[in-house]
């Protein structure tokens, strides 16, 4: 039967950080098993296996079963960049939305650390030997470094700075205090891959990447798994009270890729599938920003988060600057935004982001968040990003009973 | 003198050295790479317009931590040249905060990128400040 | 608008062959574009999009989109080894089931052509200079060859030798038979990539690649890509007359996994997930195997058609070897299979074979594959099976219009 | 002598060369490889069994063309070993669809496959006809 009732029944991320004795399938299998355990439930009652993981051979998802329990289940291995948790996670609804199973596991797995900067290649860049027309643009060398830059930290500086220039009021002080505040939000962590409270001296005196991002104010490359089991509300009725009580109602489950614009060619638009999916969302949930107790958004870098505070339309356009230096943003402020230190300091292992933000979220409406507890959070918003590009956001909801 | 090519095929060298695009004859959309459609009315006939060598600085990141092979620091940027946004690398200035602007004028300048073993060179481009 | 009416309203393939002056984003975007035209319908009528690829560099969905239109519609790449394109298609449909969205579309592409041996690395396998035990099974070298085989030839050369044992009536002839069928189908398919007929002595004398399988009775490495549009019932009815006339009934889509058994450890149990998977798509379908007019299934090798017979329940068990000496399984028989050629001379571009194989049988219900036309086909099957491993099934019906 | 190491971890060496396995104790289900838990059901308590040394050839292929460095030809083989599936690689045998045949009875032979720089042997093993 079709259903439209979304529940998160048992969600789990591993430590995010070093973890050089275990594979991406020991990482992946440890996050599963204590999802399903969270969920009180087993492979048995699992009908569809949704499995995320870049950096691997391929074929994660049927890795994954072979140590967890191989029943049979249709598996689906997807992958969306930095979006792949959120996407393997919404395959699994939609799996249970068209009626086809009444539960589904989702799992986002990556080993990084240790991996250095992504997006540049990793292999040198040496010229022809005699110059030949290469790919679309008709190239006869690597364009990196030669016609702008290929690399994570240069492309979300530029959006940051793009965000001043229209806006103003952004400076490299006023990003290095963005991770100022998300590494301060990390020491109630024990789950973060560093969780060490940073001055904004250190942080702008740190090492440079790519201005204005210096190292700390870049997502870590780390290790680590998240698992989600979700279910029907119509099966959610049969199962006990403390699941019931525990399980996180799913209000909004949306994926969005970049429509076309003027510039999105010559520098990624992470901004307007973030402003699409954040309409549909918070349409589909019937909240707006102002009810939402916290937000886990999508910092990869410091620049990234400011213009984030606008498209997830936490503050009037244009207003992102304003917004955070009211201390809004702070885990004490208005719209506590990345109260788990965010991808700069928990650590950024990219297909299990996307689940981990939600697990996240899900930890504080459950009220079992300890000592970073925002406390009486009620509903919530996860939000990621992948260049390429697609946008994952979840809007969640504690239960009523 | 040695042949002399563009390092990029929407690089026109000679005289008056210009960036040109392929320009979607339904919607207008400007591409700088060979597409199979337009991505943004699904049309599928283009054609070439020469981009203005004048332009406004939108965005920019110095680059100081890259893949091994590139040089650093380098200055990343988005250039609005008349409404068509442009992807390079500035030249012909100190990669430093303190002499890269938002909103400065910039021209494109032609950059050398060295020959290959028959001897071509390859005649990349840049920005430079205007 | 949930839905269990689905239809596949446009689907096309690519010559399969070699295409050295195509990538992989104009061989998908030439299928796709060709599925959108064979439907009726353009991009700003679809609302998702899938995309399964696995040799190139990820994210081929988002690619596609920049070169057929970029309109912010979610995107999910998938992947599944041999069974990608079919799950690319049951992602599309299970978003329609789950009534996202009422149109989506799916793509498989892949670039082989000189690709050489699959699934055997394709780096050199050299032992390190001190022996440290890796991975899962603590080995100190390349098991490969040393530990039996890992490439693709000699696995499925296995399982049909297992079957041979197990039922009796295999033979090295036997399956040589089987590869001469589909190359002789093949003349009659001005897309395959191979389209020559082959004596049986040609097939025996041909290269032996891993014994009871040569060179011929293999998969052939190609280029090549398949797109299909899916819709609603309730959207097709809006539609013009002549597209509900060449829309094609999806009665059945079916994904399954290899549950464990004791062998599955060392040889691919590639059986029981096809088994199950046919179950499921006969009673989802309300059909069975002798309502079936035509079946294109996974022929990777010779020596997995002979079993597959078998797995769809096209003959009693055991009694493959009996059912194709019949004659059953010729394009003149009681169950013509793979009438394209299949793999064995169609090509095998992987991610596009489950696309393809439904476009196949699409054409036949359709009455529109010329010199090949099975007459009067009402009902067909398409099977795709990915080792690691996945199996996908979709039945299809023609229009009663 | 010099030091000698099994190939795999699965295989014992000493006087009475075998094969082990995890059997998981909640169902009986064997893996060579090391489990997180049991695809069969799920439970995490594994034991080390002995396997037979002897079986009969359930599979095979005599295969001729390998990736480099893969010493061709070889003959692949599943054999049951009283119950529990093994794969190998046969030894000691033509490979020749003459020489090997389904149901024929093997056992367990030991292969070395050479030193390593320390002059570590490393053995490995294979199935031969009994």
């Amino acid at each position: 039967m079709a259903s439209d009732d979304i529940w998160i029944l048992g969600i789990k991320m591993t430590k995010f950080g070093k973890h050089p004795d275990k594979d991406i399938v020991d990482l992946a299998s440890e996050a599963a098993m204590a999802a399903l355990a969270d969920g009180g439930v087993t492979m048995k009652d699992i009908g569809i296996l949704a499995a995320g993981n870049l950096m691997g051979g391929g074929g994660v998802g049927q890795q994954i079963q072979k140590q967890i329990g191989q029943t049979g289940i249709p598996v689906y291995n997807v992958s969306n960049a930095c979006a792949t948790g959120a996407t393997a996670l919404r395959t699994a609804i939609m799996a249970v939305k068209a009626g086809e199973v009444d539960m589904g596991l989702a799992v986002g797995v990556e080993k990084l650390a240790g991996a250095g900067l992504l997006g540049a290649g990793g292999k040198a860049k040496s010229d022809k030997k005699v110059y030949e027309p290469k790919g679309r643009y008709g190239a006869v060398g690597s364009v990196d470094g030669r016609i702008g830059t290929d690399s994570m930290p240069g492309v979300f500086a530029q959006v940051g700075m793009e965000y001043g220039h229209k806006y103003g009021g952004a400076s490299f002080e006023l990003f290095a205090k963005i991770s100022e505040k998300n590494h301060a939000h990390s020491t109630l962590n024990p789950l973060a891959a560093y969780t060490k409270r940073m001055t904004l001296e250190e942080i702008m005196n740190d090492v440079m990447i790519a201005y204005p991002n210096t190292r700390s104010m870049c997502s870590a490359n780390c290790d680590g798994a998240a698992a989600a089991v979700v279910v029907s509300g119509a099966k959610l009725k049969t199962l006990s009270l403390e699941q019931q009580r525990r399980a996180i109602k799913v209000k909004a489950s949306v994926l969005t890729t970049d429509p076309w614009q003027e510039a999105c060619q010559v520098l990624p638009d992470v901004n307007t599938l973030t402003k699409n999916a954040a309409r549909i969302a918070y349409e589909q949930a019937g909240v707006g920003p102002n009810d939402l107790d916290l937000v886990e958004l999508h910092d990869c870098f410091a620049t990234a988060e400011l213009v984030h505070y606008d498209n997830l339309g936490l503050c009037e356009e244009g207003g992102a600057a304003d917004f955070f230096m009211s201390g809004a943003s702070w885990r004490d402020g208005k719209t506590p935004v990345n109260v788990s230190g965010g991808l700069e300091s928990k650590g950024h292992p990219i297909a299990a982001t996307g689940i981990a933000n939600i697990w996240e979220v899900c930890h504080h409406l459950r009220g079992e968040a300890g000592d970073r507890q925002i406390e009486g959070a009620k509903v919530g918003l996860a939000h990621v990003i992948g260049l390429g590009s697609a946008c994952g956001i979840h809007i969640l909801e504690k239960s009523g009973l | 003198m040695s042949k002399q090519i563009p390092f990029v095929d929407y690089l026109v060298l000679g005289d008056k050295p210009h960036l040109v695009a392929n320009e979607c004859t339904g919607c207008g959309a400007r591409f700088f790479d060979r597409r199979n459609a337009c991505a943004s009315c699904f049309g599928t006939l283009f054609k070439k317009v020469d981009i203005v060598t004048e332009g406004e600085l939108r965005a920019f990141s110095i680059v100081t931590f890259a893949a091994p092979g590139v040089k650093v620091p380098f200055v990343s940027a988005i250039v609005d040249c008349g409404g068509t946004s442009v992807r390079c690398t500035l030249t012909n200035v100190e990669p430093s905060p303190e002499h890269v602007k938002l909103g400065m004028k910039v021209r494109l300048a032609l950059v050398p990128v060295g020959a290959d073993d028959e001897g071509t060179e390859a005649i990349n481009y840049g920005f430079e400040p205007a």
